[in-house]
């Protein structure tokens, strides 16, 4: 009882409760008369073209409730499923033999071309663009439009783009200039177009560092300039022989260049030094190193400061000749940062200047103390 | 093929065949000495020489047990390939050879060393020879781990086939790259877009074959097609061939056609014709196709539209049979008034959509 | 068919179908597990020893509470990793320990000494701290090659063999009665070699069959003695002298080479 | 301009989770090519979860054949022949289980129409092979569940049975939640209530050796199985009390860290298409039955 | 192992005795990691699960040098092949036995009908004897029953 009354309380501040509201009767009243009087207006669904009707895109064809149709050729589907053109068309409804238990709905663009398209063939597509005509106001327009569509990418780098390119340039000029200048230097015989030789030579420079072969970088980087002569002359309307003669004197200069310049292994312009040379002058330096670490093998050898110079000077043109990483193998070889021990390398007592050195022993399972002088570090430490 | 004949048995009667060369081709022992040395006859002392640095070196901790237990191993699968190789003399088919050398040679370290660990696409022929079948088999299957499926996926999304072939069978790997203009060195990936300063100058093709083949006779065709070239007679897209190359050579490590391995005379059915996009159409895809020819092509006979090129036609008519395939995209950047100017193209229009 | 050179003298009189025979392979299964080869053997310990390699640490402040007897012996008895110094070099890289293991390395758990192992001299069987010495794989048998006995050969399986007045050696085989082939072997089994055996037939259905020369055939029935032995009665009706306990191998030394090959795929390998 | 401009930012969706991207429906589109792609392959991150399990790469990688398996040994040496023997049959034909019931296509509505139930069973049941040397029985699991009723009001005890369970098998177990609220019960959803492990191969054989050398025997007036155990297609179960899981020895000679102990449920998963051969099977791993009329003959 | 961790702190909080809450009020600056306000029986179920999660407890990753990678695999592959070796040898060997059992039934069958009723009899439900041991590593002290009880048999 107290229930009634309190929804009753309830019911004057325009509470919509009336199901609770209820007389005991003798029957107990039927279930479900909760939501039977409810109704809402037809949602007014169903197909809005119909087959072989023409649309154009955006048009409506269909609204539904859930997938009763599913988007088919050149149409969309909205958050309530409802299908719409995204071309201009004919609507088709049709069926997919790869889903047969869908119905699909498309649009296609010809009234002749039938849907689905076979699985095969290429896909039908419409351009759906028109020219801008040179000089229009439209173009004008667009001209305008155009330097604020940037991508986000580019307006926030532009600075950084513009010095990097900047930066590209001055480089590249001072290059032409040192290569120019060693040119005029070393290659004796006159070059008929030096632009093109130091254009060339910057090419064949860049390939390398791009990590191609000597071999590949020389014919990549005369390609280029080969192509770009093939392209002029038929700009031009050359006849034949213009171009060969053009070719020839191309190929003249290149072959000049490739036979009096190259570049060494930190790509530093250098004279040509063919290959039987550099094996020769490579396999002469590891002698005189050898010559001068001879007894480097022995226990008590003692690498003096001497030696160790001239060493260092035995390497000062080894760029010219030696690869990278050969350089590299046998600077480690000969000229070890920390010399291996010894009786000279480490020193009984701790002495001025000497470095001391906590190892731990795995035999004796101890930390070892010893003290190294300087003279076993190449470099200070 | 393996066309040298060779009389294993007295060779193999000790059994130690994968170290014996005498008939084996050196690509299929380790190169380096010490690494070999490493591997076959146990661990050096100063620790494995594939470790660069000493001091990683030194702190390197081998598995215990592994170089017992591998002389055991090794000893088992060797004798198994050396009855592989008894029973490969008395076989003629040549297609039942190469699988029994690659079951013969799949199990020996120094292969599987030397596969894993060193550059697959610019292979050096010395460390993998893909003339020997298993290097072949390794390959295929390194192939199909990664790249096969990256070009396939790339290729059924950007909707290459069936725009422009309706399938692949995809049976060699297909690398480009551009080398003459920009002097890149990188072989581009499946359905990048590139620069057209990039792309201004012709390719570089490396197709590379890993099934057994006539390499002697076998001739390749190469097209670059364009899909999406606007036709706006009917309001729709057509095809343009921009480089065609036929009666095309390879081989197994050699297989780089560049412009040093072209004959102009009967190989080029189109010159080059770089990617220039006009303003606003988006997108542009490149596909090349690389096909098997069935026989030579004389290319004065051939009659090609190539502004409006049917390649699924092209192909049936000349039987060809597509085997591999690359993609990639461009569209119009600052680059392209430059390139049109280099090909004396007339200047590119500019576009907008259309309502309707 | 196979047909096998028999003779053995029996009366067929007694047999009610004269052409059947019930063969029994009676054997002995494996009492220790099989022998490991050189190559089994280096797998496993590699595959152990790298299984120590990448286990977790064993939690031993679980087992042993801090502060108690066990867990000071305990920790006195692991060799202990090196640990990290500041300043110092070590050359194989800088420890990493964690729960007192060096995570870079194998896990070395070492069990304390008990008592028993201290005091070996006097074993009392009863101690159970005692360490455990395990039984030699290798019997009495073995070394006397005793092939009448079941100890021989441990890890592998044994099979019952029997030799008849002519020297061929065979398995036994009985006159087949309308009782059915299992209860003929069983009892002829018996017949031959006491009661004082615990045999479990595997099954009703025969193995297979030979059939012999003189048109007969032997069916075999599978069955494993369990316990008891089997003791060649001397005074027995079908003419057997011998037997013996034998392996595979050492069945094909005995048999011919076609009544092996025959039977061959029935014994097991171990 | 400013126009154009601003049109141009309206346009450009900074969003790509909006509402209005979604999509109402999914189509597979069907492929132009045989290619299988493995999409986790292609992708440049975490490099070595592409590895295979057992590939030493893998960070999942854990060594198997540590040691002989002497209880696959015994299967493969004994029991496989002598399984071969005792479940042939002769003249055995193939014993078809219930299957769904089609249609009879009498009406033009039966097409697409969903299959009928098998008579008197909800799902299909799965043939009786006879057996040949194909199909021998054969252990294929053991899974050890371990559920703790007491654990809804101490969710403590739930890991204690975790951990008992790890120290039984040696291998990690899995949580086990409840899945309804039954308030009759006082069991609410999610509550964890205790572990399950599956064993497979090594542990699954030393787990079985265990119970059927050391813990079994040792169980005061121990019966054994019921000899009608089985879920009819060959899995065989039953259980151990908290008293009898003490006999363990990992258990029991810790016997002060194990206050309380927990029993649970062993269910045998086997190759067996009936219950009859996978309690055969098990027999033969020194695993008692109880009722067994164990003819002799 | 994370999610296990945080659930058990709150079991944790719900069974820990009052004294950290102060009659269900939270203090400010209050101790809450202390061991000691623990109950015996949280601190061992804290060990129990510190026993069965990784944290500080798994070894360093296991990183192969590629000459140890290529053994490794090798020695993987050659016992994979090992097994397979085995594997057939046995499958040929079972059905070889099944082949000939299959004949001798069918042999049995034509011979003599009335035994080959008896061997066909319906076998199962037939366990293995409690007797049959598998193998153990090293023999037991009394190698042989010699002696068993009669009336099993």
């Amino acid at each position: 009882m107290s229930l009634f009354t309190g929804i009753k309380g309830l019911q004057g501040k325009n509470f919509a409760c009336n199901v609770l509201v209820q007389v005991r009767n003798s029957t107990k009243k039927a279930a479900g008369s909760r939501t039977s009087m409810k109704d809402s207006a037809g949602r007014r669904l169903g197909p809005k073209k119909y087959e072989g009707q023409t649309v154009r895109s955006g048009e409506i064809i269909m609204r539904q409730r859930g997938t009763k149709f599913f988007p088919g050729e050149n149409v969309g589907i909205g958050k309530d499923h409802t299908i719409f053109a995204t071309e201009p068309g004919v609507v088709r409804y049709y069926l997919d033999p790869f889903h047969p238990k869908r119905k699909f709905i498309g649009v296609s663009l010809k009234r002749d071309v039938p849907l689905p398209i076979p699985h095969f063939e290429p896909s039908v597509r419409r351009f759906g663009r028109q020219i801008i005509p040179d000089g229009s106001r439209s173009q004008e327009i667009y001209e305008i439009g155009k330097g604020e569509s940037k991508s986000r990418f580019q307006i926030a780098n532009q600075s950084k783009i513009l010095k990097e390119l900047e930066y590209r340039e001055t480089k590249r000029a001072q290059l032409s200039k040192e290569f120019n200048d060693f040119v005029s230097k070393t290659v004796k015989s006159p070059l008929s177009d030096s632009d093109t030789a130091i254009k060339y030579l910057l090419r064949y420079r860049s390939c390398l560092r791009n990590g191609f072969n000597l071999n590949d970088s020389q014919f990549n980087a005369k390609q280029y300039f080969i192509l770009q002569t093939e392209l002029l002359a038929k700009r031009e309307k050359w006849d034949s022989a213009k171009l060969s003669d053009t070719l020839e004197t191309l190929n003249k200069d290149i072959e000049l260049l490739n036979s009096s310049i190259g570049f060494d292994n930190k790509h530093q312009i250098m004279e040509f030094i063919s290959e039987s040379d550099k094996k020769q002058m490579k396999n002469h330096l590891i002698e005189e190193l050898k010559k001068l670490t001879l007894d480097s093998s022995n226990s008590d050898f003692k690498l003096t400061k001497k030696s160790r110079e001239e060493i260092k000077k035995l390497f000062v043109n080894a760029s010219k000749f030696l690869t990278l990483s050969e350089e590299v193998h046998l600077r480690r070889q000969y000229l070890k940062p920390v010399l291996p021990e010894n009786k000279f390398t480490v020193s009984e007592k701790p002495s001025k200047g000497s470095v001391v050195v906590r190892r731990f022993n795995y035999e004796k399972h101890e930390v070892t103390t010893m003290s190294r002088p300087k003279e076993a570090f190449l470099n200070r430490l | 093929m393996l066309s040298r004949s060779f009389h294993t048995s007295r060779l193999l009667k000790n059994g130690k065949v994968w170290s014996n060369f005498a008939f084996r081709s050196k690509s299929l022992g380790i190169n380096s000495d010490v690494v070999k040395k490493a591997v076959l006859d146990g661990m050096l002392a100063s620790g494995p020489p594939s470790i660069k640095r000493k001091f990683n070196r030194t702190k390197y901790n081998s598995p215990e047990n592994i170089d017992s237990m591998f002389k055991l191993s090794y000893d088992f699968l060797q004798n198994k390939a050396a009855a592989l190789y008894e029973e490969l003399e008395k076989i003629k088919d040549p297609t039942l050879k190469d699988d029994l050398l690659v079951k013969a040679e799949i199990n020996n370290p120094e292969v599987q060393y030397n596969f894993e660990f060193h550059d697959k696409i610019d292979n050096d022929p010395a460390i993998i020879d893909y003339e020997q079948p298993v290097y072949r088999y390794l390959g295929r299957e390194n192939w199909k781990s990664y790249r096969q499926m990256l070009l396939m996926q790339r290729l059924e999304t950007l909707k290459a086939i069936p725009d422009t072939l309706p399938t692949l069978e995809p049976k060699a790997d297909v690398h480009v790259k551009f080398p003459y203009s920009t002097g890149i060195n990188k072989w581009i990936n499946s359905g990048e877009t590139l620069s057209t300063l990039a792309t201004s100058l012709p390719p570089v093709f490396k197709v590379q074959e890993y099934d057994s083949i006539n390499v002697d006779k076998q001739l390749y065709t190469i097209l670059v097609v364009n899909p999406d070239v606007p036709d706006l007679i009917n309001d729709t897209y057509c095809t343009c061939l921009n480089y065609g190359l036929t009666n095309l050579k390879l081989k197994y490590n050699d297989n780089i056609i560049d412009l040093r391995n072209i004959e102009k005379e009967h190989s080029i059915i189109a010159d080059y014709l770089p990617p220039v996009p006009e303003e606003n159409i988006g997108l542009q895809r490149f596909i090349v196709w690389v096909f098997r020819n069935k026989e030579s092509i004389n290319i004065n006979n051939l009659d090609i539209d190539r502004n409006n090129f049917n390649i699924r036609k092209f192909a049936k008519d000349n039987e060809l049979e597509a085997i591999g395939s690359e993609i990639w995209r461009s569209e119009f950047d600052s680059n392209v008034s430059k390139v049109r100017e280099m090909y004396g193209l007339p200047k590119g229009r500019l576009f907008t959509k259309t309502r309707n | 068919m196979l047909s096998i050179r028999r003779s053995l003298a029996t009366s067929s009189e007694k047999a009610v179908s004269s052409s059947l025979r019930a063969g029994i392979i009676l054997s002995r299964n494996p009492i220790v597990t099989p022998d490991v080869t050189n190559f089994e053997q280096n797998y496993y310990t590699y595959q152990a020893l790298l299984e120590r390699r990448l286990m977790w640490t064993f939690p031993h402040y679980y087992y042993f509470k801090r502060g108690t007897l066990s867990q000071s012996k305990f920790s006195s008895a692991q060799p202990g990793p090196i640990s990290k110094l500041p300043g110092v070099w070590f050359p194989k890289g800088v420890p990493d320990v964690k729960h007192n293991r060096e995570r870079r390395l194998k896990q070395e758990v070492v069990l304390p000494k008990s008592k028993g192992d201290v005091q070996e001299g006097n074993g009392k069987s009863d101690d159970l701290t005692r360490s455990i010495e395990p039984n030699s794989r290798i019997t009495e048998a073995d070394k006397t090659n005793d092939i009448t006995s079941l100890e021989r050969k441990l890890s592998r399986t044994l099979y019952l063999l029997v030799q008849n007045k002519n020297k061929i050696w065979t398995f036994p085989n009985f006159d087949a009665t309308n009782t059915g082939l299992h209860k003929d072997a069983e009892e002829g089994l018996r017949s031959l070699g006491g009661e004082k055996m615990y045999t479990w037939t595997v099954s009703k259905k025969p193995l297979g069959f030979i059939e012999n020369k003189d048109g007969s055939k032997e069916f075999l029935i599978k069955s494993h003695i369990l316990a008891g032995s089997f003791q060649l009665l001397k005074k027995n009706e079908h003419n057997i002298s011998n037997f013996a306990w034998l392996t595979k191998e050492e069945i094909k030394e005995k048999v011919s080479q076609s009544y092996y090959n025959y039977t061959e795929f029935m014994l097991a390998d171990n | 301009m400013q126009r154009l401009a601003v049109n141009y930012n309206l346009c450009r969706g900074f969003f790509t989770g909006s509402a209005l991207a979604k999509s109402a429906c999914s189509i597979v589109k069907p492929v132009h090519h045989l290619v299988k792609i493995d999409k986790a392959k292609l992708s440049p991150r975490f490099p070595e979860l592409n590895f295979n399990k057992n590939d030493i790469r893998s960070p999942a990688f854990k060594p198997v054949a540590v040691c002989q398996d002497r209880g696959q040994e015994h299967y493969l040496n004994t029991l496989q022949s002598d399984l071969l023997l005792m479940t042939y049959s002769h003249g055995k034909k193939k014993i078809e289980g219930l299957k769904r019931r089609p249609w009879d296509g009498t009406s033009p509505y039966h097409l697409n129409r969903r299959t009928k139930n098998p008579k008197g069973s909800k799902s299909q049941l799965p043939d009786v092979n006879p057996i040949d040397w194909k199909n021998i029985p054969n252990i294929e699991s053991v899974v050890l569940n371990c559920y703790v009723s007491q654990a809804k009001e101490n969710p403590l005890l739930a890991i204690s049975a975790s951990l008992q369970l790890q120290q039984i098998t040696g291998v990690k177990p899995i949580p086990l939640y409840s899945r309804t609220d039954v308030p009759s019960w006082k069991v609410r959803k999610g509550n964890h209530m205790g572990a399950k492990v599956e064993l497979k191969g090594r542990p699954m054989t030393q787990f079985l050796l265990t119970l059927s050398e050391i813990v079994l025997p040792r169980i005061r007036e121990y019966k054994g199985i019921s000899n009608t155990s089985g879920n009819k297609f060959g899995s065989i179960s039953f259980g151990l009390t908290p008293s009898d899981v003490r006999f363990f020895p990992e258990i029991d000679s810790n016997q002060d860290l194990w206050p309380v102990s927990f029993g649970m449920h062993i269910n045998i998963n086997t190759s067996a298409q009936t219950d009859a051969q996978a309690r055969t099977l098990i027999s033969g791993f020194q695993i008692p039955f109880n009722g067994s009329k164990n003819q002799e003959f | 192992m994370t999610v296990s961790i945080q659930v058990t702190r709150k079991m944790i909080m719900q069974t820990s005795p009052k004294g950290l809450y102060a009659g269900g009020m939270f203090v400010r600056g209050k101790k809450t990691k202390t061991k000691g306000s623990l109950s015996p029986m949280t601190q061992r179920v804290v060990t129990q699960l510190s026993v069965m999660s990784a944290g500080r407890k798994q070894p360093k990753m296991l990183k192969l040098s590629k000459e140890d990678l290529v053994k490794h695999q090798l020695i993987q592959k050659s016992w994979a092949i090992y097994n397979a070796d085995l594997r057939a040898k046995r499958d040929a060997d079972l059905e070889k036995q099944y082949c000939s059992l299959r004949d001798a039934m069918a042999t049995l069958q034509e011979i003599s009908p009335e035994l080959y009723k008896i061997a066909n009899a319906d076998e199962s439900d037939r366990k293995f004897p409690l007797e049959m041991k598998v193998p153990t590593d090293y023999p037991p002290n009394k190698v042989w029953q010699y002696e068993f009880r009669s009336g099993k048999n």
